[in-house]
């Protein structure tokens, strides 16, 4: 039998797909483009981050939006020490629940903070918007905690 | 339900790196295993083979047609196969004896996620408009579903570490295993963070290879010949994609699948579950309300090695051979699928 | 400015892999570096296969005997291709050809090229013209093309069960 | 034993090179909905629910069923995500017929799509990897060798392919839904289209398509109290042969002959031609459809192209019609275009098919295949159990 060399090679399975997003996803983005995050009411009237097309229990269309604010609560978090290169931020950050203020249920995005010192469940951030929003969920560069001074 | 039996079952070893194994490589092994096991020659010797696999483990289309290729599907042979772990071609195999359209099936599993980097290849599993442009990856949104728990004081952070040190030292008896040690609680507690709240340690390992088994129904069994287990129950659900809309700290799926498997209608005396992460096994457990004298993943699960489309599989195997060892009379086993356990599978296995 | 609507995102999925050949396949890259073909037989049906994967996938057992194959081949079907292939230099029209080597048992597919497109046909001989040694890799691109020679054509029924010498039942 | 079961509600979204207006959700969303509203059933009443497609790649969306449960009110129920490569429309409804044959449930239901705008089906179904050869052009490249050895095997005249390619075109045009509409096509216009991979010319080849088909399936008590009349499944089969193997026939793939066998056995139809009253076949380049007339015993072998050239295969005056959706060659979202067969199979014997039905339709055989034809999936429907 002839020799069996160990034949290994990188390679990059890529694709820049383009996504038709439509009408509830489509009403979202152009939002975030004028720095405003828009939920929408779910069946049992709670308003749900970000809008969902279809209400997860009586699965029905959904279409009411509701305005929310760019501040809110840290429902959960976790602490990426090692950020992987296709994380939102290259230095250490979390990732955490948030629950903005006029929302029923948290949304998920990055916080960037100092440290894991200055995060714990309950902690106020607020959203820190790119400098030229195109329509998109990372529109949001990140969330940061709000200054304890700011809530005196 | 008809009970359905199991009469062979065999998985690879947990490698973090099969290295210059392809599909059929890895599959073949297992395949021959099973066969010896019950006696036949190849697959042409069942009514229906189905299996599961994932093509972004690799990064390539079509893994699964390459599997075909192990089987000796010539002449052409019944043949199904679901983008899901196997534990879910179970299910679809078992479906087909229940309607009478075989009464036998071979089901395989197979994954080598070493090529890829696996916890951001599942973050790409997300709703592709908020969540997948992230790249927020599975281990994160574990760590964010153990983080409720601990702050609702469900779990300390010293039972996910007995739920590794448990596994680790369980993982001893598996020749199989990835992990195998007897790490102390305090030994665990004291490893750094990885992703807060969670260490490695909390995290299941990535590993290369494929496990196999072979059902038939009781008739073909006695026919065949070998040791089997029943499986008197199964059920699947699944919960809502949106992660904020579920409670993350319990899990309604695997609750509905262990009432409509008939999980409570006896004792558990073996659990196999299905937690990628330590404290998932807690969430479980208190799903299933398994009682206290049960004993939970004696293989060390999947925190002693994950075969990603196949530990599903592994966890109906697992209880098998301890039924057919004498070791159980009623086992449960559990395969989950989808981020923070949204889909889950239940099946009971019990003595012959 | 409510009513303002986006239809579209771009998503672009960037993930790196590192692939790792199979045995069978490694074997089988090897040699070709060094410009040696080798196919694989099946130890139940005999069958020869190349490029081997590891297993018949008719008997579905493993292959471990390896065969050393001659670079002459048969033509078994072809298409002529009138597009680009994505990342290819080769231009448009160029024949794409299902070949069997001598010796071996099924087709795989490689160019077919210094040939007239409207006269190459089923049964066709060719051979394989490498490139320059010093440009092997493990690749069976070391092939750049297969070219017509001047053998008569086989018969049809005899497509893919010539022997290593390129003989076949009944051939004088 | 099995039990009965049938179609008793079907959904499709029309098909189209881009459906710019929805999510993959929303897509999936409007086959599902249409089969409910034709059943007139809600969400509620559904017990399972199958998802089929095409490898993930097309839309980069990973095991797609995790993100798609809320679309198809899944939530809290069984789902199931079935992929035999091109054939895995018509698996998915043979996987969501047997939940019910195995009398575990009562009504399924079956959904598949694709949506290949969001991708290049080239690069998704060919991306380069390490160490392999990469000359294959896309589909049409691997079986344009198979299709010159049908000619060359069967005699069959250049212009057969022409041929199919006209009559499905003008059939598609009478379904509304279809992607090509195109009702004055010629075989001029198609002999001078683009050669892609001889023999097959660019209007001899399916389009790239949008779209999503769904199916509810029930059982025999609640199909004979559905609304509609219900497609009683009166057989379903699949079959796999390995992709490459020494002696593999590829014109005549056995794994098709077998599947045909198996489907045609249970529901007792012994000559083909003769016994159904029409076929929906997944013929995605034209000679596809005289390969196939073979392969499942509606002709001789190197006969089939003689009944495309007789018309036999025709809406109009034909005695075996087939496609009379207008079948891939009008409509082609992948993942979806089995189950699409399938459903159109039960259309015509339901007697809804609109302007492209077959008078009296009561058997008709729905048919998929996939990967280089090495899978197979089939069913006949019926008006009666």
């Amino acid at each position: 039998m002839s020799q069996a060399d160990v034949l290994s090679q990188s390679f990059e399975l890529g694709f820049t797909y383009t996504r038709s997003v439509g009408p509830v996803v489509g009403r979202f983005l152009p939002a975030m483009k004028q720095r405003q995050i828009l939920g929408i009411r779910g069946s049992d009237g709670r308003v749900l981050v970000p809008p969902v097309e279809f209400d997860p229990v009586s699965a029905e269309a959904l279409s009411e939006f509701v305005p929310v604010a760019s501040e809110g609560t840290v429902a959960s978090w976790s602490w990426v020490y090692h950020p992987r290169d296709s994380h939102p931020l290259a230095h250490p950050f979390a990732w955490a629940f948030i629950l903005l203020d006029g929302a029923d249920t948290p949304l998920l995005h990055c916080v960037d903070a100092r440290s894991p010192e200055v995060l714990h469940t309950g902690v106020r951030v607020i959203a820190r918007w790119v400098d030229e929003p195109c329509g998109h969920i990372r529109d949001i560069r990140c969330f940061t905690p709000v200054p304890e001074v700011a809530d005196g | 339900m008809n009970p359905v039996a199991v009469v062979a079952y065999s998985q690879s070893e947990c490698r973090a790196d099969a290295g210059a194994m392809n599909e059929v490589e890895m599959i073949m092994p297992q395949l021959q295993a099973v066969y010896e096991q019950v006696g036949i020659d190849n697959a042409q010797d069942v009514d229906f083979v189905c299996s599961g696999s994932c093509d972004y483990l690799q990064g390539a289309a079509f893994a699964f047609v390459a599997g075909v290729d192990a089987l000796g599907a010539v002449p052409p042979i019944c043949e199904s196969h679901v983008e899901m772990d196997a534990a879910w071609a179970l299910y679809e195999a078992i479906l087909k004896i229940r309607a009478g359209h075989a009464q036998s099936a071979l089901i395989y599993g197979f994954g080598k996620s070493s090529p890829g980097e696996l916890p951001t290849v599942l973050s790409q599993q997300l709703d592709p408009y908020y969540l997948a442009p992230l790249w927020v990856d599975s281990i994160a949104l574990a760590a964010l579903q153990a983080r409720l728990m601990l702050d609702s004081g469900a779990i300390s952070e010293r039972d996910m570490a007995a739920v590794v040190s448990r596994a680790r030292r369980s993982a001893r008896n598996n020749p199989a295993a990835q992990f195998a040690g007897d790490a102390t609680i305090e030994e665990v507690l004291s490893e750094p963070y990885y992703l807060s709240p969670l260490r490695r340690s909390d995290c299941c390992p990535v590993s290369d290879g494929a496990s196999a088994m072979i059902i038939c129904t009781v008739d073909q069994a006695r026919a065949w010949g070998c040791p089997y287990a029943l499986i008197t129950g199964i059920d699947h659900r699944i919960e809502t994609h949106h992660l904020t809309l579920r409670d993350l700290c319990d899990s309604s799926s695997t609750r509905q699948a262990a009432q409509t498997a008939g999980a409570g209608e006896g004792h558990i005396d073996t659990a196999e579950l299905y937690a990628p992460f330590s404290h998932q096994e807690i969430i479980l457990r208190r799903s299933l309300s398994l009682p206290s004298d049960c004993i939970v993943n004696p293989s060390g699960g999947v925190l002693a090695g994950n075969l990603m489309m196949a530990s599903g599989l592994s966890r109906v195997g697992e209880v098998f051979r301890r039924i057919v060892a004498g070791d159980s009379t009623r086992g449960l086993a559990h395969a989950t699928s989808g981020p923070c356990l949204q889909h889950n599978l239940v099946a009971v296995l019990e003595a012959a | 400015m409510a009513d303002d609507i986006i239809s579209e995102m771009a998503a672009p999925i960037y993930l790196p892999y590192r692939f790792t050949a199979g045995r069978a396949p490694a074997r089988f890259l090897a040699q070709v570096r060094r410009g040696v073909l080798t196919g694989q037989r099946c130890p139940r049906c005999e069958k020869v296969y190349v490029p081997p994967r590891g297993s018949c996938a008719a008997c579905g057992v493993a292959t471990e005997e390896e065969v050393v194959l001659p670079d002459k081949a048969t033509v078994e079907s072809f298409t002529i291709v009138y597009l680009p292939i994505p990342n290819n230099p080769i231009e448009p029209p160029y024949i794409v050809a299902n070949l069997v080597l001598d010796g071996a048992h099924i087709s795989f597919i490689h160019l077919l090229s210094e040939c007239d497109n409207q006269t190459v046909r089923i049964g066709q001989r060719v051979q394989a013209v490498w490139k320059d040694p010093e440009d092997w890799d493990y690749a069976l691109d070391n092939i750049r093309y297969f070219r017509p020679i001047d053998e008569g054509d086989v018969p049809v029924a005899h497509i893919g069960h010539l022997d290593v010498d390129g003989n076949w039942e009944g051939d004088t | 034993m099995a039990e009965q079961a049938a179609v008793i509600g079907i959904g499709q979204t029309r098909y189209s090179s881009k459906r710019g207006d929805v999510s993959i959700a929303g897509l999936v969303r409007e086959a599902a909905q249409a089969a409910l509203t034709d059943a007139e059933l809600t969400w509620a009443d559904i017990d399972a629910v199958v998802l089929g497609k095409a490898p993930d790649m097309f839309e980069g969306v990973i095991m797609p069923e995790c993100y798609l449960v809320d679309a198809l009110g899944g939530h809290g129920k069984p789902m199931l995500r079935v992929h035999t490569a091109g054939s895995v429309g018509g698996s998915t409804a043979v996987v969501a017929a047997s939940h019910v044959q195995s009398g575990t449930f009562q009504r399924v239901l079956a959904v598949t799509f694709e949506k290949q705008s969001e991708s290049n089906a080239m690069w998704a179904l060919s991306n380069p990897q390490p160490f392999s050869v990469h000359l294959n052009a896309g589909a049409g490249g691997y079986f344009a060798p198979i299709i010159r050895e049908y000619i060359r095997r069967s005699g069959a005249p250049a212009d057969v392919g022409i041929k199919v390619a006209v009559k499905d075109r003008r059939q598609g045009a009478r379904n509304p839904l279809s992607h090509l509409q195109l009702p004055d096509i010629t075989e001029e216009e198609v002999a001078q289209s683009m050669m892609l991979w001889d023999p097959i010319r660019f209007l001899e080849a399916c389009p790239s398509s949008d779209g999503a088909c769904a199916m509810v399936i029930a059982s025999e008590a609640l199909s004979k109290v559905a609304p509609r009349k219900p497609a009683w499944i009166r057989g379903a089969a699949m079959r796999s042969e390995p992709t490459m193997y020494a002696g593999r026939d590829e014109v005549d793939p056995r794994a098709g002959r077998d599947c045909a066998a198996d489907v045609y056995a249970q529901a007792g139809v012994t000559d083909p031609r003769r016994d159904l009253d029409c076929a929906e076949v997944y013929v995605p380049f034209s000679w596809y459809e005289p390969m196939w007339l073979e392969n499942l015993g509606f002709a001789d072998t190197g006969q089939g192209w003689k009944l495309t050239l007789e018309g036999a295969t025709a809406l109009d005056g034909g005695d075996i019609p087939w496609n009379c959706s207008g079948g891939v060659l009008s409509s082609n979202p992948i993942g979806a275009s089995g189950m699409i067969r399938f459903a159109e199979a039960a259309r015509q014997v339901r007697g809804d098919a609109g302007d492209h039905q077959v008078e009296g339709a009561r058997l008709a055989l729905g048919h998929a295949y996939g990967g280089g034809a090495q899978f197979f999936a089939m069913w006949i429907v019926g008006t009666e159990k």
